[in-house]
């Protein structure tokens, strides 16, 4: 898969016709992501409270960190019972766990799934590398600063956090959702620009759209 | 048996309280799980909170008209299996929309919301979804088998195609159920309900799996709402129908919730122990184990009558 | 049945035995002549009845008389006009083989075998 | 009446005259040639018509001696009718070689004249010897004339021709002297009067001698390698007369000996020209020479005409003059006309191979030529072949000639097998080249082929019960006229049909009752209504509308048939003008050819039994005697409906309908699908309302028709979903559907064909409706294969619709109509108590909906490509059938009763018992209810507040382009890549494949493969060595001999 595959190509309809097909304006949706305005002030308590109990959380390992993860389905810690379940879509799940150092690969794929979730959604980064690149702070292939690219929501401390540690800081997000602090989404469509310029500044083979809804 | 307006309220009613049924079950289920794999679990009541959090997404997508009816479809075929069949027995008015048709227009009226879903999944446009669709109807056509045999063989035994009369004939004790009266029929029927359930071994479909989970990867926030609305009314309303055709039906609330708890947990238990089939396999298995067994059945079932 | 007629089926089983035996064109066409000649030896001995005399009514056959002592002339006839059709349905042969020879520049009627099937 | 004699005078002094006239110029010759030809065609003719209208037979004597003394020539009618014949062929065949007779020697002009006496004087001597010597005239004639072309080829063919023409004039001397010695005479007449057969074996051998040099001289099987030869290498012109006029004049010869003959022999000339006409037939299917294959059909025709005129004889049949007329008459003047237009056709194409005739295209007058000549051979109605076939089958079965019906059917097939492949190939064939005609060349052509249509209309009038075909003259005047209107553009011959037509049903529909009104709606109301899709062809659309109007004609017809004659034409009518349909495709050829083929087929195997039915019922045509059948009313009933499965494609005989239907053009496929396919259903209705317990011994034909039934629908559809071609797994899923309608019927019961008729109508309505919004999509996307396309609701959501409410239907889903046959069969099944075959049908129904899903999605969701990008909506005439369509399946989901009480009513006829009950819109059964209507709202309803509730909470949806997706955190590059629709039910392939394994495939393959090996192992004998030849005849000589003699 190149940035080959987005370029315009010429082709033959069925009729011999030819015309120009443009995959990014054709196959993809160019609106930009939009602020999202919450409700009133006592529905929208009740909502939050719903979204904190209903953590659902993208099943992607993105980096070492995310082995952290695991013992959180297992009985000895059992996440369920918080009401935090593991969904493999992008588009089911409201949070993202970025399991440490976040490889410049990586980071492309994880601000995909990232778009294509639906809001609210919220950023769970662990470890040190995600705040300052940790360990890998001069390496050319990782980036250094989660926030640069992602609004993050909660960072978790820890090389490599526990699951207790995770457990803390799902419950701290929880807090955080209830008090209506859980606004990433709107934050990063706010500063959409600044994001993108970041992201494409760090990603050099950027060949995706700016919009991955 | 006919139509009055009072009717729409008291279905709507009855559905308000299988709805209700469907989403505890469902969370008791999950619980019950988690508690074989000796884990605490999830709240019972968590499928609310599920619910209310889709419900409540800020943002959603869609990818054209088919994908957003698919929901629509799928729900509708849900509530549409439940209100075609009689609840409560006796009841005038829990008895839902029976009068419409019997269990041949139930039979296939399941397939309303199966085909519009895999409709609208297949306008998503994933390819996981399409191949989700192709198994999920692969293994329905193959688990269909033993429900047709069943359903037929009831019809043979009760020379009738109504619920109602089915249900009527077994009343008076349970010496006079199904389950007593014809065993054989009943068991290819606890097959069947297997196959319908979606639950393991038969949930290749919905399994997280190297194709995420099928057909709905992309439906989310309501879609998915909907989708779950439907996931709490349709099994109970397939539950009420294995219930009245072979367990003698309900002619009070407490009476249906008691036995649609109990069949329910039978797929429950089958699906806490045994592991998952691949399509060809299961299609295979419904051919090999489950059709014999119906033919058997449906002999017996053929004399018993005689 | 009497010699001669023996003797003419025997000339046709030699005529035949000859087309089928002989690959040359010419050899055939002899054959054929004698198969031919078998025949109007057979018809003439048909027709032919022994110690009468040749069916023309003159002074030493009178006409009542005719029918115990003369042969009967229509065989002859017919052999006449079938040695005449024989001879022109030889010649003919003959015309085709020297056709063929032009063409073919061979004889051998197993080389005429562009047609088959 | 002109003195006969004059037919030699003139000959003769022509031929005198020619080559001094020649000096003046061969034009002066030509003149006086033609005029020849021409005074003796006029004289038979005159003769002909002179005694037709009651003159004396004419008699000539020689020398003025009375016979049995002298020579003698008659004229009675069938010399002069035979004369006429062979001297207007004559003149067709001589005007066809006026270029070549331009520049040829003047004797080819003296040999023509003297080749044509010669025949003449074949047909009119009565004297054996005198017949001799013709023969010989006739002969070396011929000889001559072939050896003129100075080719290697027509050499060594008239080489050949001479040795085996010698032996047969070997034979015939010895015979007629030994006849002479016998009898003392050699006129005809009085050789039969003083003929002993049984004095002693020399008599037997002296009349089998003469008797097998005639034989031989009509190319028996295998004593026949010479005449093929002949027939290839000679010139089209010559082989014209020498395949038609000399065969005649032959057959008459011996028509005139047969007095001579014994049964034992007459038995002997059966089975030889049986044999050859089926052995012929069978190595033409390997033949690729169009010449060497119009021989073997020449070979085989006249074998059929003396084996069937021996029959005849021998069955005494033959006294009753008509019959001979019709049946040995009708075969023998098919033959006669078509067989000549044929090889002058050849001349004109000069092509080696069958395919090479595709250049007739050019031409459309020449392929009609073409096709004329072909179905005439064929025995295709409205020709003469097709009524002397239909009489000869009764007339056989009358007379209990059971194996002499089947090989006579037998050996049609096969010719009908090669035939229609070569039709096929030059409809089909694309290729450059051109034809070129003449007058002198057209101009015999163009009266053979008005001469075969116009004595089919008479043999239509002339054969028992053809007052009733009456009802087919209005159609096909109309076809006619279409033909000739073919330059039109084609909208107008559009809108001319469809008013026709509108007018036609509003005629007859009224006149119809019960399950033939509806059938009637079906054909006709449907008929117009897929017309109207016509209107988005441009250009002339050359040949469709005439045979869209004759099959249109064919199911009219059907509808009002009261007899098997009407039943049987018509229903050979409709096959043809379908296969003309079908043909149209782009690659339909192969599948055109199978559908004609099983077609035939059917139609013969239902010709046995409804021969079989005349014979046993008292020679009655009445399609009324089925009901008071008594003796072999099983066998009957089988052999009928077999004819009736082959149409509705049952399992075993289905494998030519995927193809037919789906590679056929996008109207055509939902008129043959939806309409054409109730023929054959029509027909089981027909047949099983007289025949109410068909048994065979103990065995009830229902009962394996119902497992047939079930067993069709679960393959049909089990092989629907493996189809990667959108056509042709609507092609599949029609085999699956008419094997619920197979089902029902079989079931003998009201309820059993109620839901039979329900299934019908719903499957005539969505397979329509499907058929055009598929065929629409295919107009527009240019391929069939499905995972081709992809995403086009978004542009096409019309087509999109009909397909969703096509396959709604379709799988039988509640609320739509296709609910009402499946709520059906669980009622009968509690009826009848046949529930294995009942489970097998449902179990097979529920695969439906793998096949439906495909469809619709593979077609119409996922990915759209890119090259679809610009494709426009179907063409607004294909889009409004579909929508009436869509009108008339939501109509009918909500008022099931307003259709199938009045049917239900009528069926009441045949079966009293076992109705379904109305109250209101809800039908009601011993067993269980259902109402349409309540079903139609109550799911209507629970859309609409399901729908309501989505919008309101999710009305803010952002729309997303199509590469919008999960895809693993990647991004999609290319549209084919994502989406999924190539072998699509793999996993379902490798649980039950054993189920689609091509059993019937492969065993028609095998039939298929076996008789072309033995056609190519038969064929091997035909050595081209002459000397093998001889053999043959020889070996022929003695095995016949040997068999009549019995030793």
């Amino acid at each position: 898969m190149s940035s080959k595959d987005l370029e315009k190509r010429r082709v033959t309809g069925p009729d011999g016709e030819q015309f120009d097909v443009d995959p990014m304006q054709d196959y993809f949706c160019q609106e930009r992501p939009k602020e999202h305005e919450p409700a009133n002030k006592v529905w929208e308590s009740f909502l939050n409270w719903a979204r904190a109990e209903s953590l659902w959380i993208l099943g992607y390992g993105t980096g070492c960190g995310a082995i952290e993860m695991r013992p959180l389905m297992t009985p000895r810690f059992d996440a369920y019972r918080y009401g935090i379940q593991w969904r493999p879509t992008p588009r089911q799940s409201n949070v993202l766990v970025i399991g440490g150092y976040l490889s410049v690969k990586t980071l492309k794929r994880v601000i995909r799934s990232y778009e294509q979730m639906q809001g609210p959604k919220y950023v769970v980064a662990l470890g040190s590398c995600t705040i300052n690149g940790g360990m890998y702070w001069d390496s050319y292939n990782t980036i250094n600063r989660l926030d640069k690219y992602l609004p993050v929501d909660i960072y978790i401390t820890g090389c490599m956090p526990r699951p207790e540690s995770l457990l803390a800081g799902f419950e701290a997000l929880k807090k955080l959702i209830k008090e209506g602090k859980g606004e990433g989404q709107n934050l990063y469509a706010r500063n959409f620009d600044e994001y993108k310029a970041n992201q494409k500044k760090i990603i050099r083979d950027w060949d995706m759209p700016d919009y991955n809804w | 048996m006919g139509f009055e307006p009072i009717k729409i309220l008291y279905s709507l009613l009855s559905l308000f309280i299988i709805f209700n049924i469907g989403m505890l079950i469902n969370g008791i289920t999950r619980k019950i799980g988690a508690r074989v794999g000796r884990r605490h679990g999830i709240r019972f009541y968590q499928p609310y909170i599920d619910l209310v959090k889709n419900y409540a997404l800020r943002s959603n997508i869609t990818h054209g008209i088919m994908f957003y009816l698919g929901p629509v479809f799928r729900l509708t075929g849900g509530i549409g299996v439940y209100l075609f069949v009689p609840a409560i027995y006796g009841s005038e008015y829990f008895g839902n929309f029976s009068f419409a048709g019997d269990l041949v227009l139930i039979t296939y009226f399941i397939f309303f919301g199966t085909l519009g879903m895999a409709l609208g999944a297949g306008e998503g446009g994933h390819p996981y979804s399409a191949i989700g669709i192709s198994r999920g109807l692969a293994q329905v056509t193959a688990a269909e088998i033993p429900l047709v045999i069943a359903f037929l063989g009831a019809a043979i035994q009760y020379q009738s195609l109504s619920v109602t009369e089915m249900v009527a004939l077994q009343q008076g004790g349970i010496q006079n159920w199904t389950l007593v009266t014809n065993p054989l029929l009943t068991a290819v029927a606890l097959i069947a309900y297997l196959g319908t359930m979606m639950r393991s071994p038969f949930d290749i479909v919905l399994a997280p799996q190297e194709i995420p989970i099928g057909p709905p990867t992309e439906y989310h926030s309501t879609f998915l709402g909907v989708l779950q609305t439907n996931r709490a009314i349709f099994p109970m309303a397939k539950t009420v129908l294995f219930m009245n055709v072979f367990f003698g039906g309900a002619t009070n609330w407490g009476v249906l919730i008691l036995k649609v708890f109990l069949i329910y947990m039978w797929s429950v238990f089958v699906g806490v122990v045994f592991p998952r089939f691949r399509v060809d396999h299961s299609i295979r298995w419904f051919y090999k184990y489950a059709l014999p067994l119906g033919l058997v059945a449906l002999a017996a079932t053929s004399l018993l009558i005689k | 049945m009497t010699l001669i007629t023996i003797l003419g089926f025997i000339l046709i089983v030699i005529g035949i035995w000859g087309m089928l035996s002989q690959s040359n064109i010419i050899k055939i066409i002899i054959g054929f002549s004698i198969v031919d000649t078998g025949i109007h030896l057979v018809m003439v001995s048909i027709g032919y009845l022994k110690d009468r005399t040749a069916p023309i009514l003159d002074e030493t056959v009178g006409k009542a008389e005719a029918l115990a002592r003369v042969v009967d002339p229509v065989p002859s006839a017919l052999v006449l006009t079938a040695i005449v059709i024989g001879l022109a349905v030889t010649a003919l042969m003959l015309a085709y083989a020297v056709k063929l020879h032009e063409m073919k520049g061979s004889l051998d009627i197993h080389d005429l075998k562009e047609l088959k099937w | 009446m002109v003195n006969p004699i004059y037919l030699f005078v003139i000959a003769l002094a022509a031929g005198f005259l020619l080559s001094l006239i020649d000096k003046a110029g061969r034009s002066a010759a030509l003149t006086v040639f033609y005029a020849a030809l021409a005074a003796m065609a006029g004289i038979s003719a005159q003769a002909f018509i002179a005694i037709l209208g009651g003159a004396e037979s004419a008699m000539i004597f020689t020398a003025g001696f009375k016979p049995p003394f002298s020579i003698n020539l008659q004229m009675g009618l069938e010399e002069s009718f035979f004369t006429m014949i062979v001297n207007v062929l004559g003149l067709l065949s001589g005007i066809y070689l006026v270029k070549k007779l331009k520049t040829e020697k003047v004797y080819a002009l003296v040999l023509y004249l003297m080749m044509i006496m010669g025949l003449n004087g074949l047909i009119m001597t009565r004297d054996l010897f005198n017949l001799f010597v013709f023969l010989e005239i006739t002969s070396i004639a011929t000889y001559s004339l072939i050896g003129i072309e100075r080719n290697i080829r027509s050499l060594s063919a008239g080489f050949k021709y001479m040795i085996a023409g010698g032996l047969a004039s070997m034979f015939f001397l010895i015979g007629t002297i030994y006849l002479y010695r016998f009898t003392g005479v050699l006129h005809l007449d009085s050789m039969a009067e003083a003929l002993d057969l049984a004095s002693g074996p020399a008599v037997v051998l002296a009349v089998f001698t003469l008797l097998i040099s005639v034989l031989i001289e009509l190319k028996p099987f295998p004593a026949n390698g010479w005449a093929l030869d002949v027939y290839e290498a000679a010139d089209d012109g010559l082989v014209a007369v020498i395949a038609s006029a000399s065969s005649a004049a032959m057959l008459f010869v011996l028509y005139k000996i047969t007095p001579l003959l014994n049964g034992t022999l007459l038995l002997a000339v059966a089975g030889i020209g049986l044999t050859t006409f089926v052995l012929s037939n069978l190595m033409g299917l390997m033949q690729h020479s169009p010449k060497r294959l119009l021989g073997y059909s020449s070979i085989g025709q006249i074998g059929l005409i003396m084996g069937v005129y021996a029959l005849l004889v021998h069955s005494g049949a033959a006294s009753e003059p008509m019959t001979l007329l019709l049946v040995a008459g009708g075969l023998f003047i098919n033959h006669f006309i078509a067989k000549a237009g044929l090889f002058w056709l050849a001349g004109l194409v000069g092509k080696d191979s069958l395919e090479g005739w595709h250049v007739l295209r050019k031409k459309p007058v020449l392929v009609f030529m073409f096709g004329v000549f072909i179905l005439a051979l064929v025995g295709l109605p409205p020709f003469p072949g097709f009524f002397a076939k239909w009489q000869l089958v009764m007339v056989f079965s009358e007379k209990g000639l059971t194996l002499a019906t089947v090989l006579v059917l037998l050996g049609s097939f096969l010719e009908a097998a090669y035939l229609f492949r070569w039709l096929g190939k030059v409809l089909k064939t694309e290729g450059e080249g051109e034809v070129k005609t003449s007058f002198a060349q057209g101009l015999p052509l163009t009266l053979s082929a008005l001469a075969l249509i116009g004595l089919g209309a008479g043999f239509s009038l002339w054969i028992p019960g053809g007052s009733g075909l009456k009802i087919l003259y209005l159609p096909m005047l109309l076809a006619a006229a279409l033909f000739l209107l073919d330059f039109l553009p084609a909208w107008v011959k559009n809108t001319l049909v469809i008013l026709l037509m509108s007018l036609y049903a509003w005629q007859l529909l009224p006149g119809l009752e019960g399950y033939r009104f509806l059938f009637g709606i079906i054909f006709l109301a449907g008929g117009v209504l897929l017309l109207i899709p016509g209107y988005a062809f441009k250009g002339k659309r050359r040949g469709f509308y005439p045979f869209a109007v004759m099959m249109y004609a064919g199911l009219a017809a059907l509808l009002i048939s009261e007899s098997t004659l009407q039943l049987f034409a018509a229903w050979e009518i409709m096959t043809l003008g379908s296969y003309f349909l079908i043909i149209r495709g782009k690659r339909s050829e192969p599948h055109a050819l199978s559908y004609m083929l099983f077609s035939i087929g059917g139609a013969f195997v239902m010709l046995m039994g409804l021969g079989l039915l005349y014979g046993v019922n008292g020679q009655s045509l009445a399609l009324t005697s089925l009901e008071t059948l008594t003796q072999s009313a099983g066998v009957i009933f089988l052999l009928i409906m077999l004819g009736f499965l082959t149409k509705i494609a049952s399992m075993g005989l289905h494998i030519w309908l995927p193809g037919a239907h789906g590679e056929a053009e996008t109207d055509v496929s939902p008129m043959v699908s939806a309409i054409l396919l109730k023929a054959g259903m029509f027909g089981l209705i027909v047949l099983m309302s007289a025949i109410r317990r068909p048994m065979i011994g103990n065995v009830d034909i229902t009962y394996w028709m119902s497992w047939l039934g079930a067993i069709t629908v679960f393959l049909g559809n089990l092989l629907a979903i493996y189809q990667e071609d959108a056509k042709r797994l609507l092609a599949y899923s029609s085999v699956g559907n008419l094997g619920y309608v197979l089902f029902g019927l079989s079931m003998m019961t009201h309820m059993g064909w109620l839901t039979s008729i329900a299934f019908a109508l719903n499957h005539f309505l969505f397979k329509a409706l499907l058929f055009l919004a598929i065929g629409g999509v295919v107009m527009r996307v240019k391929t069939k294969n499905m995972y081709e396309m992809g995403g086009l609701i978004k542009r096409m959501p019309v087509s999109f619709i009909s397909v969703l409410i096509g396959i709604i239907a379709l799988s039988g889903v509640p609320p739509l109509s296709g609910y009402a046959g499946k709520w059906l069969t669980f009622n009968i099944l509690l009826e009848k108590g046949w529930y294995l075959q009942g489970l097998v049908l449902i179990i097979g129904g529920l695969i439906a909906f793998l096949y439906c899903f495909r469809l619709i999605y593979a077609v119409f969701l996922g990915q759209l490509k890119d090259n679809h990008r610009r494709v426009k909506e179907a063409p607004l005439p294909v889009l409004i059938p579909q929508i009436i369509l869509m009108i008339a399946i939501m109509f009918f989901s909500a008022y099931p009763g307003l259709v199938l009480h009045p049917v239900g009513d009528f069926l009441l006829k045949y079966f009293p018992q076992g109705a379904i009950s109305w109250q209101n819109n809800t039908a009601l059964t011993a067993y269980g209810h259902w109402d349409g209507l309540a079903v139609l709202i109550i799911t209507g309803v629970m859309f609409a507040s399901v729908f309501a509730l989505l919008l309101i909470t999710n009305r803010k949806a952002q729309k997303v382009g199509q590469f919008n997706i999960v895809y693993a955190a990647e991004r999609p590059s290319r549209p084919e890549l994502t989406h999924v629709g190539y072998n699509f039910f793999a996993h379902y392939r490798k649980a039950l494949g054993i189920f689609s394994r091509p059993f019937a495939v492969k065993f028609w393959d095998g039939v298929s493969e076996f008789a072309h090996s033995a056609a190519d192992l038969f064929r091997k004998i035909y050595s081209g060595n002459g000397q093998t030849y001889l053999v043959h005849i020889i070996l022929f000589v003695v095995v016949v001999y040997a068999f009549v003699t019995g030793g």
